[in-house]
């Protein structure tokens, strides 16, 4: 279990001080994928960093499996990072070596003999898709090969604990999917934790069990992903998410709200299992109105459906309030969207 | 020692090496094998000498050879007298030295062999006035008068006929000047007398004064013909400074290592 | 016209033994200056504030080291280090005595490229080492080296090509050489042709070095 | 307007030969924004760097406004160039210069006067919300503030043309967002063509007029965002659009179908403006069905909706049929889920 | 012990004089292997294959006279430029001569310092400024030469202090300086005080030049 207290850290640079992380508090359960997002420059990177003490914090404690890092002996730290696989932003591989060499840097620092090693980085290389590529040095790959080297690379020896700074951000769709595979099959066999920057709220809602979200230092909130997804509480949040999930409104619905019609728009969202049922139909034939999907979401996020749908509906105005009444009382949440 | 037969002796190039290079097929029919070192400075063949890396050195005059032992505290010994070379003054610009100005500039070695030599030379001519004249290594700082205010650059021994047009005239020595075509018996505005006791040697450590190889390399170097190559190879600027062992055997009367002028 | 055909005739063996000569004295000093300036250099890069084991005292004097030994005059380290050399080599003249101080020569020399070389890494490269668990002794092997073969090539390069022209003064304890036969003939005994001959075989040998070093440096660099 | 033909670029690499793009035609209209997405290694930045000849093609021609860019002497190259802003998928920040160092260096390039520049570089850098590390070195900044560097010194000298290599990639969903509506907004006035390489789908939706897809250094898809969202050809292509507009049907669903049940699963996909109409209430009212929306995304490309719905239909078999006649006369894609 | 206070008293304003003429030799030579030798690095450089202006034939001589530079052994160097020497400052001897050689071998000692220095740069930001059309000119003042400052500033120290050392053999047409002070005193006439002095004053000038030599790169670097 990894449990933060209090951290935080400054920076002293010749413009003045810059205060990365002010007093963070966190705990990630073992085995757990634990997203982390928030603006550019919010302190992601920089406190990723300070859990394998690459970065010395200005105050607080990093406890990881009981032992708070910061008082380790230098010995000690070693062995503890060489279970720490870290994926770079920018990659950090080492130009005189290539992708093999590369791979199978951190078991040549573990001590893993070379044959081993060798097996063990060709296996990785496989599995992020580079084969071909094996004897290449890093000049002569694409960026989206930089990365899955880096991906390789913190996974070579077996790590417990997995940093992964935006690990995906250079990887297209398909890549992405399969290195979010490739962690969550990890996870699953060997217990794997994860703490994952990313920018790509897809692999957010993918991947983790729990988010953060981090701005100016500080977590503003936090949660299941199902929880943060479905009930946002921080506009920051909300703004994030409607990158893949809208909760804005397109203009063509607003327009059509201000347009003169009759009855009524709403917007019914959703959580769990409620979707199975055919409420809309049932507001056709039981309440006589005319139920119009403008516009919508329906998606599940690890097996649980949510989703928004805005219905326009037509009919009597007594009708109309029946309708959304019977919705209510149907668990859903309504909202009357009269001026948006 | 399976090189017993060799003799190591270190020598600066001109004319030392030349005259032991002169020597070499005579020594060698005498049984032994001469290894010329070559030295470009004057302070590591006493050095190397000392520590045993070479047999003998030939390169300095006895002054030199006192003071350098005196200040490192060591004991060579100067064993075989060989050649005088006599340093003179040379100038472009100036016939005689009357015609130097005031003020002028004199280029003279930088280095202890030549340099209070040269002061020396100047001082025996009463040009400047040194603060003790039997101080063989003095420099510019020990001359007490200096009526025609001359400034001295004190150059490496080697440069002074190169800088000549440079100055008004360089006390220079005579194997650079040769060397430099300069003719020292006709250019130069004064010379060094045959009083000089800067006669150049062959020096030992103290121990071998008496070795068996030594005795042969004297009685080689020492010889007349060695006489007459000096004389003849180098037209007066470089003098024998010995009675050849040849004759001295046939006079029996002079000692050995004596030499005249 | 002929006399200087004639003249060269007879230096010629002279001046194939000073390439010889200068080879020797370089290629060893060159080894020393390996096998002592580049463990003088990452070991001073290191232990600079904020380098993988800062360490203030320490670096003051491989600091130290570094510029004492560039601070004196070679020939003044050439008398300096006679009792060493007789100690190490049995004499103090000769081919291989010169190889002594020119190794101390090129030893902070070297000490001091291989600094500058290994403080152009990029510092990423250092830290995810660190974050694999790297000891400062695989930092230093597995990184710092490799990363900076190239520069460290070219500084290599840089101080052989520097000790040709040293070995010219390690004539005057009777190392030889060609620098040496330059100095010899040419300026002490004004013989001009076979100043500029010595100096045409410097000029080549010199120019093969930088060459070769060129090429061994971007063989070894993967950079673009 | 750009005029590709028959570009083609080898590295010849000791590993062997690497075939980076083959025999590639393309064309952009002025004003356009172009996408370009593709798996990693696909060729999508040795192309883009072709096209301000950074990498020298090994055949085939680039035309800019019908100027073979390949015949270009270095002068006038170095005029074109000067109105060819690029984003770099590295940064590429002068290491040596300050933020605003850096975005007026394009303008010190072109000649532009200190304080007009000092000026230019300021209103950049404060559109890219990066005014209070105007004088901040890059080794100061974090990713996305690099990258937000790199757009402001791409636009600094008004290009004609901007080259785009993942832009977005580091940057958070709000940043993205912001970065995109300034170059929509740049385009809209001053007529840019943007030609923008990026794996995130949501970005090419948003943004883009065109996309063509890249695969092996070859264009295997190309076409208005629209047409290619709404009905990709490639598998390829269908993989990355299904990232933001999943195409496959949860787990959840196909569970549904496999299970006993009375009536149909259809999927019904549409785009423009047929659902502004209520078809579902119509199928409750007038052919006796339940409908319950399983599972749906109704979203919209530049104002055009489009969307997918899986319907769960319950009622006799002949109204089910009924029903999806009825919406198939409607000008929607009905497809019957039997054997998912 | 009292000798050597009232020798070393003696010899004070020699030291002096010493001292500032090094200094003044060091930096007169290191003026102009600016001048000099930062500009025949960085147009070695560029001009190399697959840099910013290959041309091979221009190269090959950039490099070619920097390796003639770097043959000659400094004495021979001296010797030889007497005439330019005579030519610049009016004659050949004296500190202001020494110059003349001492700045004849650091300029390709500088030249090459430059070109290792330029070639660390990274290419990515090379290519950004092309991407933006600028000049070979303004790649050079605007991007090779400050983002490799640092490095440049560490190779300038690195040729301060060779020089330095070399200045000592400009004693031999009369440059003065303290390794000559130190070569003819010390060394010539065994006065080990007078050599021992000046060699701590050579060192603590080497450590303040190198001292500098750091703190400015540093504050140039920032690259972290
Ligand atoms: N300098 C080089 N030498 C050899 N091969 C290269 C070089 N640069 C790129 N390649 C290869 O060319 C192919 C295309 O590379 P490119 O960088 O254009 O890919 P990309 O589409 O931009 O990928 P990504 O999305 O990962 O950035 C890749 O397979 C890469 O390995
Ligand atoms: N070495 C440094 N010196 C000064 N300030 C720094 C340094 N490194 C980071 N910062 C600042 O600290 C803040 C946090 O940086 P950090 O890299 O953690 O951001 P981030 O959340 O990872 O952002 P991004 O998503 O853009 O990568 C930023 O404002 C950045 O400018
Ligand atoms: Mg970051
Ligand atoms: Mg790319």
């Amino acid at each position: 279990m990894i449990k933060i207290e209090n951290l935080t850290k400054h920076y002293h640079v010749a413009q003045g001080k810059v205060e990365a992380i002010n007093g963070l508090n966190l705990e990630v359960a073992d085995g757990e994928i634990f997203g982390m997002i928030g603006p550019s420059g919010a302190g992601k990177s920089t406190l990723i960093r300070m859990l394998n003490l690459l970065e010395k914090p200005t105050a607080g404690t990093i406890n990881i499996n009981g032992t708070d890092l910061t008082e380790l002996s230098s010995q000690n730290l070693r062995t503890a990072r060489q279970k720490i696989g870290m994926i770079f932003q920018h990659f950090n591989l080492l130009s005189s070596r290539t992708v093999v060499g590369n791979v199978a840097f951190p078991l040549e620092i573990a001590g893993v003999k070379k044959k081993e090693r060798r097996k063990k980085a060709k296996e990785l290389i496989e599995l992020v898709g580079l084969s071909d590529r094996a004897d290449h040095y890093p000049a002569q790959l694409s960026g989206g090969q930089k990365q899955r080297v880096g991906i390789a690379r913190a996974l070579a020896n077996n790590p417990d604990l997995l940093l992964s700074d935006e690990a995906t951000s250079s990887l297209d769709p398909e890549s992405t999917k399969a290195v979010l595979e490739l962690l969550g099959k990890i996870r699953d066999e060997m217990n794997l934790t994860i703490i994952l920057i990313t920018h790509e709220m897809g692999v957010i809602k993918d991947i983790c069990d729990r988010v953060a979200v981090l701005e100016s230092g500080k977590i503003i909130e936090e949660g299941k992903i199902i929880d943060i997804f479905s009930r946002p509480q921080q506009s920051l949040t909300k703004k994030f998410i409607s990158s893949v999930i809208d909760f804005d409104l397109p203009e063509r619905i607003i327009k059509h709200v201000k347009a003169e019609r009759p009855g009524e728009l709403i917007r019914v969202s959703f959580v769990g299992e409620t979707t199975n049922d055919p409420h809309i139909s049932d507001l056709v034939k039981h309440y006589s109105v005319d139920a119009n999907i403008l516009y919508g979401n329906i998606d599940e996020i690890q097996g649980v459906p949510f989703g928004t749908l805005v219905l326009d509906l037509e009919g009597q105005l007594t009708n109309i309030e029946e309708s959304i009444s019977y919705l209510r009382s149907k668990d859903l949440r309504v909202e009357v969207l009269e001026d948006v | 020692q399976a090189d017993d037969h060799v003799l190591k002796v270190g020598a600066t190039p001109v004319p030392h090496a030349e005259i032991l290079e002169f020597i070499k097929d005579d020594l060698a029919a005498e049984g032994i094998e001469l290894d010329i070192v070559e030295f470009t400075d004057y302070v590591t063949p006493n050095l190397a000498l000392d520590d045993g890396s070479i047999d003998a050195n030939y390169f300095q005059h006895i002054p030199y050879l006192n003071q350098f032992n005196s200040d490192r505290d060591l004991n060579l010994k100067s064993v075989i007298k060989v050649h005088i070379e006599p340093i003179a003054l040379y100038s472009e610009e100036y016939t005689n030295l009357e015609e130097i100005p005031e003020g002028a500039s004199i280029a003279v070695p930088n280095d202890p062999s030549n340099e209070g030599r040269a002061l020396l030379l100047l001082h025996n001519k009463g040009i400047i006035t040194l603060d003790d004249p039997t101080n063989l290594s003095a420099t510019p700082i020990d001359i007490i008068e200096n009526p025609k205010n001359l400034k001295f650059e004190e150059l490496e021994a080697a440069q002074l006929p190169r800088v000549l047009p440079d100055v008004a005239a360089a006390v220079i020595n005579t194997n650079y000047a040769l060397e430099a075509d300069l003719n020292p018996l006709e250019d130069a505005l004064i010379i060094e007398g045959s009083d000089s006791p800067y006669v150049n040697v062959v020096a030992v450590k103290a121990e071998n004064v008496d070795s068996e190889k030594i005795k042969i390399l004297r009685r080689v170097i020492n010889s007349k013909k060695v006489k007459e190559f000096i004389i003849e190879e180098y037209e007066g600027a470089v003098v024998p400074a010995f009675v050849p062992v040849d004759s001295e055997k046939l006079k029996g009367t002079k000692k050995s290592g004596d030499y005249i002028f | 016209m002929f006399n200087f055909i004639t003249d060269l005739a007879r230096y010629n063996d002279l001046m194939l033994s000073g390439l010889l000569e200068t080879l020797y004295m370089v290629a060893m000093s060159l080894f020393f200056a390996i096998v002592g300036g580049i463990p003088l250099g990452v070991l001073t890069t290191i232990t600079r504030p904020g380098h993988i084991l800062p360490n203030k005292p320490f670096n003051f004097i491989l600091d130290g080291i570094i510029n004492i030994g560039r601070s004196i005059p070679f020939i003044i380290l050439m008398v300096a280090v006679i009792p060493l050399t007789r100690m190490i080599v049995g004499t103090s003249i000769g081919t291989n005595a010169a190889v002594v101080p020119l190794s101390l020569a090129a030893i902070p020399f070297m000490g001091r490229v291989t600094d500058n070389a290994i403080l152009e890494i990029d510092h990423g490269v250092v830290e995810s080492a660190q974050s694999m668990g790297a000891s400062p002794m695989q930092i230093v092997f597995k990184v710092l080296l490799p990363e900076s073969l190239p520069a460290i090539i070219l500084g290599l390069t840089l101080t052989a090509i520097s000790l040709v022209s040293y070995s010219a003064m390690a004539g005057a304890i009777g190392g030889g050489g060609l620098g040496d036969i330059a100095i010899r003939y040419g300026y002490q005994r004004f013989q001009l042709p076979i100043m500029v001959e010595t100096i045409v075989v410097l000029v080549i040998m010199v120019q093969f070095i930088q060459f070769f070093g060129n090429q061994i440096a971007s063989f070894f660099d993967h950079r673009s």
